[in-house]
């Protein structure tokens, strides 16, 4: 059995035709200077915009039609994810899209009504991590007898724009639940906004203490969709991430082939032009592995295979999305150094993306076990 | 005539049946990986053994004209055989100027007399080929190239030398590069291109001791050497343009070549499986978490560009810059080679300090020569630092 | 008169000592790392009282004549001092542009009235000297500056832009270059050197946003604004010579410089320290095989750079390319800093998200924004590509 | 107490003679065609050139003046190492020095006739290696109670040249000792000559079954002792392989500056200096490392700063050179490719020093926990 292992690599007509919807909603939604005016927003994006995507139908692409959604898997969301990267449009659709995936895989058929609500626009999120550590897989939030939540929870995406945020808790048995809880049942003073280094992402420090949850997910299928919950929201960041490092090298592109100094356009030296030939190799490989793994998580709960796949997507989108931003900023020079010019917006949103779902040596250090032992 | 998905099927089981009954016996040395590899005699004698097995067999040249030797089918079939022969592990088909340089351009552009003449014995081994096109001082500067024809009655007198003669002293034919116009105003409309006889009086070859310790190249010297005047392809000052004309058919069957095995791809599931059994600090290496994590490193390479073979095939998802996959594939390939073969002598720890000829040497010093060899890609058809200039300029458009 | 080390050690314990009892408390907001990151009053305020402080107790412009404010002592004095103030952590003497350019430029070249008229306002935090040498245009190269100095009269007429002036809106004098004569045949040969006032009417200066969301440099424009002639160092024409020569002193004390830190040095034991207690997969992260040899890796590039430091001063040791070790200084700490603080933005795991103002971001932030303003370093000065030709070519001779 | 420890780093005045000296003696007597002279040579090296090292008294420069040394520690043998490595002129003086160090580390005075020997000249090695695993203690190759010594040893450098072997064996009670084995005793037909990548280096595969110890030197001082052998033999190989890359270095530089391509130096290339210049900052960090190991290896046994500086020395040293000689290949173009060209002398020494005493990954893995536990 080859380490390499599978090389399936497709794109269905409906992936096909998203990926060309998208980079045109993009590229007329939100270009630079629509990223920049939601900078400094509360909720990071412009609702009529969201609406629309909404109206496109992207919020039900995973979901079953019996809830209003298109069937289509994560396979399909991620040339989306990719084309919001591209523009560097900051929406609630990953964090919603993931959310969803958590609910139906956790108990399948059981929260189609919520689903039904995420499908027509409902802003939904997951609110998983107590500490810095993605590996960290013992929950501290608890819930009681009376499904009543305490305890706190960091870095919980676009819980400032959620209508719905799923809890991921222990109960008093010490196992794993999932307790969906409505926006409105946490108090505004128990939501602290973070301060983001990606200024175009929002998301909280909630303190859950006292909120009574809507229900409670419990049984085994509860891990495995966590589990799955995981790996589809490291390939989906890395979709996101190879958009964004695509867009990062053609922005450094235009500024090599336009800045003069010493008399010569600065892209003619080779100490810079080979380092962007080295950029441009690893956003190939980004988009290969990327689309690869969207060939492959058709099943649930995901293959083998699929964790491989989303695992080496992961891996290789934040390292070359670290790469990209730092080289974008010290090849603009001095001009890099400025808030002004858009390299800081790909090194921010690259220091966010590393740092979501687990970073490369995270990533890395579970291949080696899948693939060595 | 396309032809049917079920017959192409029927073909790839008929390919690897006739593979597994007649691949050769280990012959007891180190085959070359590359034709740039062909050292010794032994060597020579056995794989042009092999290549006129598959000729014979029908695997090799399937879409050139029967009337010279070829299979007249389509090109699928040979992308096929080619595949199953990777797959494999058969040894090369090693005539690789001609099969897949000179073969394919006499097929494309040359006369009657011409396919006749030379197709047949390409296939068949008997006709080794060579090139001649860099020169000691120029490298890679192929424009820049020196060595004068001049026209003497119906001949060429040529003088000069050429360097990187693959199988020089073996070869029948040589495609030369050569100057006929030293006058001319642009260096490239002064060249010339011939299909030379290698056997005539004034053209000498000197074997180059490669690195490694073996040879496999030669300098050819030519002193007031005649060949033919019908030997020259196309106009004279049409040199340059047919050059770069034959370099286009390396990318296999679809694009003109003969097919057939032109080098052995080393992969990292070779080295795993080797190394398996290495000890370091007295446990299996592959427990070493900074080894392993160089392997996952090396893997994820190696995977990359098998899937950016995939990706290639699909047009919505290589919209940005549509030349970058197959612009890089030589210096992609290429420098993950040389790394995985320098990463394959350090993980043997002091084993790899032994080489080719010492009995505890791993593999017969397999990884240690491979390692070596493997400079001559990185080197060889443009230097890995142009083709990172040809894929910012070519690819990314940046400034020359 | 050379220092006995018995009065040098002495001098050690005293500093140690004073900055004992001195070092300032916590003010509870980032403190700037360098002279290009005060983007506040509060932060200036700070600097300004602790610089005082520093120059008052004796500790600053040691070796400056004791006329001008200095302390007239060998400048040995002064280098414990500042290597005192580094191990004991305090805030950087932040007068930069005065300390360690503008001051001993004066004291080297200037006239009496000049030394007298500038030099304790240095010293003393009084007067703020920001640089007028980058244009917009021209980044890194210099010698093409186009700021325009006409003569009339008794005074210069400045039109024209300097940009990454830092502190600019702060700042009482710059040292600017600027164009005299347009006409000179070597572009180098047309420009002079000012000692320019900046509350002139004429001057503005506009704050440039830094990526990290703060300011720290202004773009600075001149608009018909009049200095006057007696500004003027050296003669015109002298400009591109005396700009140099204030490069020269940036490497502290014994090369002219007034001393005091300029700027916070991070390592990689700050590093080390601040992640302890973090965790990765359920474990401290300092378990982690593959951070584990990160480490180790940082830590032997900055050890390789002490040492460079002790070897540096050992004649025999340096015989191969003597200039190696200081002219790749720059080069060699700026691009470690930048990667030392990226991996300590890395390694946080999911906090390093977090940026400056958020409650949960570990030490305020301070590892991404420090991330951030590395670049600083990195391009500013002459960036890492123009380090690494200058050395290509003056360490090892290779051809421009 | 900080990571960064120890900076240390000082030149003795007979250190800085011997560095002159054998700065000097190399030049003379080695120069590449020397070098070349000896490529297929049985032993490696000119005897002549040889007895004029013994001559100069560097075969004692470690040992007790009380044997004929000249006392002046280890330290003293890098400045020669060093040199040696530059010239690439191979002799035995590294083993020799090795294995008088672990007879004298592991029976401190009881060996004074045999180290009076080595320092009149005798050649000497130590049999330690058993496969291809140097972090393995646990020895194969037995004594019995007679002294007599059973199995083999691998890459006994320079055995063929060798008066006298130090066997690393165990006894009759699983203990590790040390047999001196006087070559003679050792039939013809049981030394096996390995095929060296660096065909300036000679080394052997020994079958030691039926040899007679000349003496068996036994208790806790031989594994303090084998342990200091390891790190001192580290830190020789690596104060030679930075000799070596600092030539490298050179002779790379030397070729940039003369080939034309395209009309223009190949050295105005910056795809080609800028890596020259990373090349000469690591060979800086290769030398102040290896200065720095020579300045703290006085004590014996070797206390942790000069383990932890022989080991960085090794680490840095091996990469350094394993780098600076694959560029120097590649740099060289079609010319590097060749046996003619001296860049292969290069990159075959680089493959065999980083298999020496251990390689970077196995120092490297030594110095985290030496570090940071």
């Amino acid at each position: 059995m080859s380490v390499i292992g599978s090389t399936r690599l497709s794109l269905g007509e409906e992936q096909a035709m998203l990926l060309d919807v998208a980079r045109d909603f993009c590229r007329r939604q939100s270009p630079m200077s629509a990223v920049r005016a939601q900078l400094d927003s509360p909720l990071g994006f412009d609702n009529a915009v969201w609406r629309q995507m909404v109206d496109l139908g992207w919020t039900g692409i995973a979901l079953p039609e019996s809830v209003g959604g298109s069937a289509l898997g994560v396979a399909a969301v991620v040339p989306v994810a990719e084309a919001l990267g591209r523009a560097m449009l900051g929406t609630p659709l990953l964090a919603t899209t993931l959310a969803a995936q958590l609910l139906q895989r956790a108990a399948p058929g059981a929260q189609d009504d919520l689903l039904a609500e995420i499908a027509a626009g409902a802003v939904a999120t997951v609110a998983m991590l107590e500490n810095e550590d993605w590996g960290n897989t013992r929950y501290q939030v608890s819930l009681d007898s009376e499904n009543r939540l305490s305890g706190v929870k960091m870095l919980v995406w676009d819980a400032q724009a959620a209508d719905l945020l799923v809890v991921v808790a222990r109960d008093g048995a010490g196992e794993t639940v999932l307790a969906p809880v409505r926006r409105a049942a946490v108090a505004d003073a128990a939501l602290a906004p973070h301060t983001m280094i990606d200024e175009t992402r929002r998301a909280a420090r909630i303190d859950f203490t006292g909120v009574q949850a809507e229900a409670v997910i419990a049984g085994p299928s509860v891990l495995s969709a966590l589990r799955d919950y995981r790996l589809l929201g490291a390939l989906l960041v890395a979709a996101e991430a190879g958009g964004s490092a695509a867009s990062c090298l053609d922005t450094t592109v235009a500024y090599l082939k336009t800045r003069k100094q010493f008399g010569k356009l600065i892209g003619s030296y080779q100490a810079l032009k080979h380092p962007a030939v080295e950029i441009l190799t690893a956003v190939d490989a980004t988009r290969s592995f990327v689309y690869h793994a969207a060939s492959v998580v058709g099943e649930e709960p995901l293959a083998q295979e699929a964790e491989i796949a989303c695992r080496m997507a992961k891996a290789q989108a934040t390292e070359t999305l670290c790469h990209a931003g730092d080289r974008a900023i010290q090849f603009h020079g001095g001009m890099g150094f400025t808030y002004e010019c858009d390299a800081q917006l790909y090194l921010r949103r690259a220091q966010w993306a590393q740092q979501q779902f687990g970073d490369a040596r995270h990533h890395r250090t579970q291949l080696a076990a899948l693939l060595l032992d | 005539m396309t032809p049917q998905p079920h017959e192409l099927d029927s073909f790839r089981k008929d390919v690897a049946a006739w593979l597994a009954e007649h691949r050769p016996a280990d012959p007891g040395f180190l085959l070359p990986q590359s034709f740039m590899e062909v050292s010794t005699d032994q060597q020579l004698d056995f794989l042009r053994e092999w290549q006129h097995k598959v000729w014979s067999a029908g695997y090799l040249g399937m879409a050139w004209p029967r009337a010279y030797g070829g299979g007249g089918v389509d090109p699928a079939f040979q992308s096929i055989a080619d595949q199953e022969m990777r797959r494999a592990g058969v040894p090369i088909c090693f005539n690789v100027i001609g099969l897949g340089w000179a073969g394919p351009l006499i097929n494309d552009i040359g006369t009657e007399e011409e396919k006749s003449k030379y197709l047949k014995g390409i296939l068949s081994a008997e006709d080794i080929w060579c090139q001649g096109f860099s020169e000691p001082d120029h490298g890679s500067d192929l424009g820049a190239a020196q060595t004068r024809a001049v026209r003497d009655g119906d001949a060429y007198v040529i003088n000069g030398s050429k360097i990187w003669t693959t199988m020089g002293n073996y070869a029948r034919y040589m495609i030369l590069l050569a100057r006929t116009n030293p006058e001319a105003p642009r260096k490239y409309d002064g060249l010339s291109f011939f299909l030379a006889p290698m056997q005539v009086p004034g053209i000498e070859t000197r074997p180059i001791r490669k690195l490694t310790g073996e040879y496999g190249f030669t300098e050819t010297f030519f002193t007031d050497a005649r060949i033919p005047q019908a030997c020259r392809m196309g106009d004279e000052g049409d040199g340059w343009k047919i050059a770069m004309k034959t370099l286009q058919y390396e990318r296999g069957a679809e694009a003109g070549a003969a097919g057939g095995l032109a080098f052995v791809r080393v992969s990292v599931d070779d080295m795993i499986d080797e190394l398996r059994d290495v000890s370091r600090d007295g446990r299996p290496m592959l427990e070493e978490p900074l080894l392993r994590d160089q392997l996952v490193g090396l893997i994820m390479e190696e995977k990359a560009m098998a899937l950016g073979d995939r990706r290639s095939a699909i047009a919505p998802l290589t919209t940005d810059y549509p030349f970058s996959l197959p612009l890089s594939n030589k210096l992609r390939w290429t420098e993950y080679s040389r790394r995985l073969r320098q990463f394959a002598v350090g993980a043997q720890g002091a084993a790899g300090s032994f080489y080719v000829g010492d009995d505890a040497a791993r593999q017969g010093g397999f990884w240690q020569r491979a390692y070596l060899n493997s400079f001559s890609a990185t080197i060889g058809g443009g230097t890995s630092q142009i083709q990172a200039n040809i894929i910012a300029e070519h690819v990314l458009g940046l400034p020359k």
